[in-house]
């Protein structure tokens, strides 16, 4: 349970540490919506708001039945207004409370673009005032949503400074890296891919408790490193498995959080394998992917074995059927192609 | 109902609008109507079938308002259509096999398997496709009556946008510019009581209609049940944005009667409120009044003639490849800008106004 | 003038409001629009001397806007304050030191030289410091309503934006928000006639105080220079608005007597526009009420004793250091978050209803 | 006079080439002012579009005098609204025209994203529809400007498909990348750099010509290459002169577009230069500069002599005051040191 630690919430009734060997199976959704909810119960100035959250539960049911135990108040629906959704979390948050905003779609987020970078992110290095506020994106492409439902919306906010921006790949840390956002002082930009809702399952804590915001080795290797976050890391996972690569031994690191950036878990697997994928959903130009490339070229040059080499979407705008869109998003075969040139380099 | 709709003869009587809509125009209407329910329900069956990728929108219920107010429209004037208003592009003259190919991203579809089911606009009939961000239509057809105005052509544009829509910025951006610029763009508030899960009472105080004035332009409520209603309101409108009138604001009031999107089984919505808005079915409304009249239409011949019509497009639809993949990252960038093209205009009142 | 200002008592004699400001409320009122005043030419002077970094922007001509809105909010409530607003800083309890300072990019600013001149708010006195871009604080405003309103406390927000910052979208999300959710959030819009050289006919074809009820919420269109007319109307508004009546929109009419910032000579606003304006000075208006009173104020001794102040704090202001350059990258993320404190409120209305 | 050619607008009035000969002196700010006029003086479907555009000429007084040739119409001051702006602009391309949108100040673009980003970057690839939107940024810091009028947003635009990204360094470039830019039929992001406007004179060829959107060898050399754009290619002139840097020979590469990136150029340099340091004024996390880096890492690693060191404002707003400001905004001392550390690795 790397980066998992049991903490009491702030205020309220918190899970302790004897919760802490009790585990269920759930999938990425539903340790996302247990997340919330264990968060809710545990400090109740935590409130859910966002369109259709409410009595719907949810355009992808993450707060479902939420309204039966916390009321409208605290699973408010708003107004389809992703500005308004933004700017009164802003205000909520430094009056004391700790809203957690519900994007439709991570897409929407262009919407609220303003008040999250200009009001939220630099508020407190102006101020001093702090901005607890949790935007949940739901993101990625992978089911023919099409180029307003499929985005990866990521790099924006990594480059707008006072944002922390996370991608969780597991369940246990989509629910554990929820809880610790929410209690984070700062806004944080919490990307929850769409294409892991249903299908990835597994193990998670029952209770609180928290993920760090660091990098986390998903399978360790030491010929090459993968570097992915979010949907990704499945893929890297896949495409890399032993059987899948002639028995090279190939490490996966899987960033979870993106601001911060856990830069000595990059180093310290590059200086381990030499030979470098970084792996991104997103649009290519100035991706978190180019981020990373460009810290190891910088700072770790003489560790490298060879180029290094970047997989992602090209920059087109996510098309909607299915050919075209599995033409550009990156797969299992693409990644593997790119390992199996660079471990032949 | 949560709302009162102000009712129109249409619901008591079958009126005529004199010297505005033939027969043949009102037999039109009804065709557009028709259209675009029997596509849809065609789509749903593919999209039930696993031929529709992604999710599935309709306008169920809601046929009038896109037919009655596409059908104003002159050629040459410009729309930006919306979700629930497929007749709009029926009326602007897009094949249904061009249709249906595009809800099964086909390389024959209009967006060319690029975007997605109602994300379409046919470019070469004036008509810009919708993005999903909501309204911001409503920006790009202020624009686009900007332009009409700026080179002093008496056109214009029209734009729907749902309930939902109101409480975003973008539409108070573009009715204040509007009314500023007095543009000649009709803004088509589709009122059907919900948007996704949320009742209008969660979007707004006061009903939106009631800003019209407060923006500085005429604001109507219409029964968006009654085809013809629509039809002239925004005959009217668009009249009035031609002769350099400015702007309107039309809410067309109706009832979403299916769920959001083909997953939504809608249990937020209580019974007797569909229930009362089936009874005012906006087909079966319009049927009524053509088999009234003196000479009356043979419904059931047009509505067979829809349906062999949607029949062979299907198999057209179906038939058609999907997208090479090996384009998949062409055309990000234009090579060159070829503006919008002209819509099909089948409302007699332009062909004898032309012939003045 | 533009537009016309409805007349209030104050312009035409010297008015009482019985029971809800005291002879030392009202010398309050004059006392922070001085110090306004006289701490923007004092800051402006600096500006020419080159010590003032980057532009300058004053609220010269509008003092009674903030000064009197201000008065009437609750140490408890909350306020964004915004660029023609110094005075409500000065009731909040801000030093005219650190004021000054913060105009010169010193340490010893409120943003202690991260943001600039009137971009502050001090987060101990229940302020929020504007953000550049306009009118999001409306928002924010909203978002502090709203918390107050889930833990049922009575206590209220208040904003101030421009007539410019009318045309934008989050303008209309918060007013709607506001209004849907009946917050205790009051709206001032500070109707100063020009956005920098835009007049308000190229924002608006309405005034925006007509949109107050078709949003849903009372709306009052208030002489802007009269500081008792402002406290009246933002003191009843945050009566209603901590009683759950929900939010109030307030038009302060006003004008900007110097240019949009230090740079700008506004040629392009009409002479007689200003003379008019200017015979309706708020400080001389304040002052002639009080010279009038029975037991008249001394005016020129308070002038004296503000002057005095500012003198001070000038001394202190420019003693203050720069800031560290080692400091530049810190702060970007917080550590921990406490919210914001409480602001003074002078006003001898909330003494008396403590000691109820 | 590289990259630049003289060519006939595609409709109306045209500069022919017998004007070529002729240029005259003038600033940055003049140099933009000047394409600008000269366009709509050749192309009557060209007007821009702003806040106090009109009368008032503009904030920088970029459209100074405009009105009294052109009238209100085609230089029209709009209303306080960024969306608006962007997304009316997009209607009326749509429909033939060509808008020339100014922002008040760069950093007002985040009010207008959505549409720039979702309706006019995705216009073409999805319906095929071109966007022909000029939408000029003043943009970056250096006068004490404070967070919200500093900032250099451009890579948000290079990770958004279907806009192009142009910024030029000096007054030719100027005036032909913004004659250029507004005669593409795609949506082009054109960033003027505030400190440039007074500070910066030089040539300009009278009449109307077009200035590629490719890079541009600001200076030769062949010990290392540092790779900019805007304001920041004369900061690493200054800082690599001859003189500054006991006699090394380096190379100063001036990007002028970012999309789209002259990736041969930028392959070209480091091929014969081996050290790069890419220079940004931009916060540093997936910048600009990060994507050149990371271009460089994965098609040039064999070409390099040392790591890719970036030099770029660390990831914090602006901050107002001098000393603050100059603490992070790179100059003329960090990249003379960056590239003295390089040469000697
Ligand atoms: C800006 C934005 N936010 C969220 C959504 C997600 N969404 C899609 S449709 C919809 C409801 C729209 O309601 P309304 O405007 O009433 O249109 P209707 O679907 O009822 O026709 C929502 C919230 C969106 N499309 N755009
Ligand atoms: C969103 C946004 N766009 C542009 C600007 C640039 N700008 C600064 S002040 C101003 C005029 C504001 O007018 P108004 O709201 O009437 O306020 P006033 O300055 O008159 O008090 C403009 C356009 C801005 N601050 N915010
Ligand atoms: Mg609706
Ligand atoms: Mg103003």
């Amino acid at each position: 349970m790397s980066g998992t630690t049991q903490t009491p919430a702030t205020t309220g009734r918190a899970g302790g540490g004897a919760e802490r060997a009790t585990r269920r199976t759930m999938t990425y959704l539903q340790a996302i919506s247990d997340g919330l909810r264990e968060e809710m119960r545990a400090d109740e100035r935590v409130f859910v708001m966002g369109e259709d959250v409410g009595v719907f539960g949810g355009a992808f049911k993450v707060t479902d039945g939420f309204v039966d135990e916390f009321g409208t108040d605290r699973v408010m629906d708003t107004p389809l207004a992703e500005s308004g959704i933004v700017g009164t979390a802003v205000g909520a948050a430094v009056v004391g409370m700790r809203p957690v905003c519900e994007m439709q779609f991570a897409d929407f987020i262009a919407c609220g673009f303003d008040q999250l970078v200009n009001v939220a992110g630099k508020m407190h290095y102006r101020q001093g005032l702090a901005v607890p506020i949790t935007v949940r994106l739901p993101s990625g492409g992978g089911f023919s949503g099409g180029p307003f439902h499929s985005q990866n919306p990521e790099a924006w906010f990594m480059h707008a400074p006072g944002l922390k921006v996370v991608a969780p790949s597991t369940p246990e840390d989509a629910k554990g890296m929820l809880i610790k956002g929410i209690r984070d002082p700062n806004p944080v930009v919490y990307l929850e891919h769409k294409h892991l809702y249903r299908r990835v399952k597994g193990e998670v804590p029952t209770g609180t408790y928290e993920t760090d915001f660091s990098a986390r080795i998903a399978r360790e290797g030491d010929d090459l490193v993968v570097i992915a976050y979010g949907a990704m890391v499945h893929t890297a996972l896949e495409a890399t498995a032993p059987e899948a690569l002639d028995g090279a031994s190939v490490e996966v690191l899987d960033l979870r959080s993106l601001v911060p950036l856990d830069e000595e878990a990059i180093l310290a697997s590059v200086r381990k394998c030499s030979k470098v994928v970084v792996l991104d959903e997103a649009n290519a130009t100035c991706a978190a992917g180019a981020q990373v490339a460009s810290l190891i070229a910088e700072r770790a040059f003489e560790d490298l074995d060879g180029p290094i080499v970047r997989v992602a979407t090209p920059d087109v705008p996510i098309p909607f059927s299915p050919p075209l869109e599995q033409a550009v998003l990156p797969g299992v075969e693409r990644v593997k192609e790119a390992c199996r040139d660079l471990l032949a380099y | 109902m949560a709302t009162t709709v102000r009712p129109t003869a249409a619901a008591d009587g079958v009126p005529d609008v004199p010297g505005h809509l033939t027969r043949a125009d009102r037999t039109e209407l009804l065709r557009a109507m028709l259209s675009m329910r029997l596509i849809e329900e065609r789509a749903m069956s593919l999209y039930r079938q696993g031929r529709v990728p992604g999710s599935f929108y309709d306008g169920f219920g809601q046929e009038a308002v896109s037919a009655g107010a596409a059908f104003a429209m002159a050629a040459e004037d410009r729309l930006c259509i919306l979700h629930r208003d497929l007749a709009a592009h029926v009326v602007r003259g897009v094949e249904p096999a061009r249709i249906l190919a595009q809800y099964m991203g086909r390389a024959t579809g209009v967006t060319r398997g690029r975007d997605g089911n109602v994300h379409f606009g046919d470019k070469d009939r004036g008509c810009v496709g919708m993005v999903s961000m909501l309204p911001d239509m409503m920006l790009v057809a202020t624009g686009m009556a900007m332009a009409f105005k700026l080179r002093g052509e008496a056109r214009a544009a029209l734009t729907f946008f749902g309930d939902g829509s109101t409480s975003r910025g973008d539409f108070h951006e573009a009715l204040n510019w509007a009314a500023v610029q007095r543009l000649p763009v009709i803004f088509v508030l589709e009122n059907n009581q919900y948007a996704y899960s949320t009742p209008t009472a969660l979007q707004y105080a006061v009903p939106p209609i009631e800003r019209a004035g407060a923006y500085g332009m005429p604001g109507e409520t219409v029964d968006g049940n009654d085809v013809e209603a629509m039809f002239e309101a925004v005959r009217v409108a668009r009249e009035r944005a031609v002769a350099g009138g400015g702007p309107t604001l039309i809410e067309a009031q109706t009832m979403r009667m299916h769920g959001h999107a083909a997953h939504d089984d809608m249990r937020y919505v209580p019974a007797e409120q569909l229930a009362a808005w089936r009874e005012r079915d906006p087909i079966d409304l319009q049927e009524r009044r053509l088999k009234a009249l003196e000479e009356p239409v043979d419904v059931a011949a047009l509505r067979a003639e829809v349906q062999a019509e949607v029949d062979a497009a299907t198999e057209t639809a179906l038939a058609a490849p999907m997208p090479d993949p090996a384009t998949a990252r062409d055309g990000v960038f234009a090579e060159e800008a070829v503006p919008l093209g002209d819509g099909r205009a089948p409302w007699s009142g332009f062909a004898r106004e032309a012939a003045r």
